[in-house]
């Protein structure tokens, strides 16, 4: 299975790049080819890189290694049956990043990328949502007895839909060009990334690349339940797809109403959880 | 750090790698401490191989504050 | 880990008594972290925070006081050590003393800047953190009242202890950690000395994922 | 329905009304109090408990409670940039007089008493003296002493592990110690606001 990290990276790249081309056909453009991706990984990697000298040293390189890091450490709790709740603690370690990512440059830009990403906390909420509605239904968090239990009762995203759309919205506000990326807006130039450029892009990059992945894998395995690998990939796709559809044709809201919307959806379905664990 | 050093981290993280995959093959146990190793050293890997093939290195500057 | 799936295997247990400290694989997880980020804040540089005067493309460096910077670090430690506190503690009350704990270091991280923002910022989250700790307590003592223990070890997996006791942790959590992010983080986070600013954003984080856990074993 | 309960009810209750007061207050001041008014229902919620077990969790509790408190105040003061005072606050003729005598009595009433209740009594006493009379904090001195106290406390706890026949050394050993260490730490709250440090 740790052979399958490096393959994963380049997958999750392949996947950026595919969101990148549906969302240009969608709106009329060529676009770039799928593998653009990879190709700027590459080419960040072999940039001139220095570290900006306002930056706060060790945590300037240090939050890049850690973004790989909880991202490898998600792809092995997703593909070994971990548990969920494991899960959850590295999309909120990946919050601390990108707090991480925006303060140590010492950058404005990067300031004001940090103080959106603390702003809109609401977007890891929802998955908190799903975790409680997954244990009201299933009894477990652990991956590999909710994958056991979708083969007896047949897949979640039938039974449990709600909890399926929240787990879609978490997948979306972490999506590139989505309505809810307000960290990574253009008048900030990009956001807390700024400062973050050359090897330390790369970097991030690669980190993404395996967020992608581990998210649409953990969609894929939570909701439909485990299949062989190509067809596996295949649902990943059809997944991603539709996201791009939804970023391609959603603007990308205001802070105040990125969090209030995912303030709300979050109220929705917490009530939709009690009203599940009092009837259930 | 010259070129010569990340690429010495570069080699001697890969071969961790390497035993690491080693272990997992051979089922040691416990189960999570290999991939304990992986999520510490793949980073370090990515990063210092990244830094070896990139162009030269050169002193920090004041970062872009506009147009 | 209490034959729970909740968090994964167990990994370490401590024992004072009835009070039994233990290391899940998941709180093994959110220790790390937090050591990792105390390294960081004992070892960083701080920052130079850059800003632009607004309308313009003209750019300053912030004068930042090195004393003042002295005390955030002492701070972010201290908050850093009261984090490996609550995500290792076994015991309901330690817990809500760790996070009352990391509300008062949290503020003392940006009691030292001299920014009108971020000052009245820190007021109004610290009259939050206050608030909350009575909801902290009163989870922990209405736990203590029904089931007459506050060891998590011996509570794990009974179910006695009563919603609205974990609603309190919760809520008390929340109004030390969460809930801030939105009234007043955002306006701490502009006080300059990076390493030292992000703890709050660490410690806050790392006692919600622990709350949870807790809620869900007792 | 037992007392308990009625007892939470009645706190509840407690706790809705100080948070209307919390919400309705716009003052920064009076917000501080309100809020440790709120506190103190927290406390509440534990005392209710009545056991052996909550009444030694109120203890730090209240620590937390006093250290938000002044964490609270500092940040107010230096947020308004208020500036200390200059003269002495309170001039008042029997504060000048009395503090000797009454700092005697209470003093020797609790080392009478001993261990934790009077160390209280005692600290009262300093603090009452140092508040009217202390101009000079004497916070190395009173750190020392305290440190020593706690030496001598650990040293106790250590008598009753590994030599449980003497026990009664240890009980006078914690006893004495915890009164001097009660009494130094009530007795720098005293020292707090005025004079400078020697």
């Amino acid at each position: 299975m740790i052979t399958l990290i490096l393959p994963a990276v380049f997958i999750g790249l392949l996947f950026h790049g595919i969101h990148r081309k549906v969302i240009a056909r969608i709106q009329g453009r060529p676009g770039p080819p799928i593998w653009q991706e990879i190709l700027h990984t590459l080419k960040f990697s072999f940039k001139q890189t220095w570290i900006p000298k306002t930056a706060s040293m060790p945590m300037f390189v240090f939050i890049v290694a850690v973004s790989i890091a909880i991202w490898t450490g998600a792809f092995y709790i997703v593909f070994s049956g971990g548990s969920l709740l494991l899960l959850f603690a590295v999309f909120m370690l990946h919050k601390i990043t990108e707090h991480g990512l925006g303060l140590s440059s010492g950058s404005p830009y990067g300031k004001f990328g940090a103080i959106r990403s603390v702003m809109s906390a609401a977007s890891e909420i929802p998955l908190f949502a799903t975790i409680a509605g997954i244990y009201v239904v299933t009894g477990s968090l652990m991956i590999s007895d909710i994958t056991r239990y979708q083969e007896i009762h047949g897949p979640l995203l039938i039974g449990a839909f709600p909890i399926a759309i929240a787990m879609y919205i978490v997948i979306l506000s972490k999506m590139h060009y989505g309505p809810f990326s307000i960290i990574e807006a253009k008048e900030i130039v990009s956001g807390n990334r700024t400062e973050h450029f050359g090897v330390w892009r790369a970097g991030l990059e690669v980190a993404y690349a395996l967020k992608t992945f581990v998210l649409l894998a953990a969609f894929v395995l939570l909701f439909i339940g485990a299949l062989p690998w190509y067809l596996m990939l295949l649902a990943m796709l059809i997944v991603l797809i539709s996201l791009s559809f939804v970023c391609a044709f959603t603007p990308m809201l205001s802070p105040f109403d990125a969090v209030a919307l995912q303030t709300v959806i979050t109220g929705v379905l917490a009530v939709y959880i009690i009203v599940l664990g009092v009837i259930g | 750090m010259n070129k010569e050093s990340y690429l010495a981290i570069t080699i001697i993280t890969a071969v961790i790698l390497a035993l690491l995959v080693y272990a997992v093959s051979i089922g040691t146990e416990p189960g999570w401490l290999a991939v304990i190793g992986v999520v510490l050293t793949f980073p370090i890997f990515t990063l210092s191989l990244f830094l070896w093939w990139n162009a030269s290195n050169t002193d920090g500057d004041i970062p872009f504050t506009g147009y | 880990m209490f034959n729970l799936p909740i968090e994964g295997e167990e990994l370490f247990v401590l024992e004072f008594g009835d009070i039994v400290n233990y290391f899940s694989l998941y709180t093994t997880t959110l220790f790390l972290f937090a050591t990792a980020f105390i390294i960081i804040a004992i070892i960083a540089r701080p920052e130079r925070q850059t800003d632009i005067v607004f309308g313009t493309d003209a750019v300053y460096i912030k004068d930042v006081n090195q004393e003042n910077l002295r005390f955030q670090r002492f701070m972010a430690i201290a908050c850093g050590l009261a984090t490996l506190g609550a995500v290792s503690s076994g015991d309901l009350f330690n817990f809500s003393l760790f996070t009352a704990l990391i509300g008062i270091t949290n503020i003392g991280i940006v009691a030292g800047v001299n920014n009108r923002y971020v000052l009245n910022a820190a007021y109004n989250y610290g009259i939050v953190a206050m608030v909350a700790t009575t909801f902290l307590f009163g989870g922990a003592a209405t736990a203590l009242g029904t089931c007459g223990t506050l060891s998590i070890w011996e509570l794990a997996g009974l179910g006695m202890v009563p919603l609205a006791a974990k609603m309190f942790l919760v809520l008390g959590v929340m109004g030390e950690g969460m809930a801030p992010f939105y009234i007043a983080k955002a306006e701490i986070t502009r006080a300059p000395g990076a390493p030292y600013v992000l703890m709050i954003h660490v410690s806050s984080l790392l006692i919600f994922l622990r709350v949870i856990e807790i809620i869900l074993t007792v | 329905m037992d007392f308990y309960q009625i007892g939470l009810f009645c706190t509840l209750i407690c706790v809705a009304i100080s948070f209307i007061a919390l919400f309705r207050e716009r003052d920064d001041i009076h917000k501080i109090l309100v809020v440790d008014l709120i506190e103190t229902t927290g406390l509440v919620l534990i005392c209710l408990v009545a056991t052996d077990l909550a009444e030694a969790l109120i203890l730090p509790g209240l620590v937390v409670g006093i250290s938000e408190l002044l964490m609270l105040t500092e940040l107010y003061i230096r947020k308004e940039h208020l500036p200390l005072p200059a003269y002495k606050p309170i001039r008042i003729e029997v504060m000048r007089t009395a503090p000797p005598i009454i700092t005697f009595a209470l003093v020797v009433y609790g080392i009478i008493l001993s261990g934790f209740s009077g160390g209280a009594v005692a600290g009262i006493g300093l603090v009452f003296y140092f508040l009217c009379k202390g101009y000079e904090e004497r916070f190395a001195l009173l750190e020392t002493i305290s440190g020593y106290a706690w030496a001598l406390w650990i040293v106790a706890f250590f008598i009753f592990m590994i030599l449980p026949q003497a026990w009664l050394i240890a009980v006078m050993l914690s006893g004495g110690a915890i009164l001097v260490k009660v009494t130094t730490k009530m007795a720098l709250i005293g020292t707090m606001r005025e004079g400078r440090n020697v």
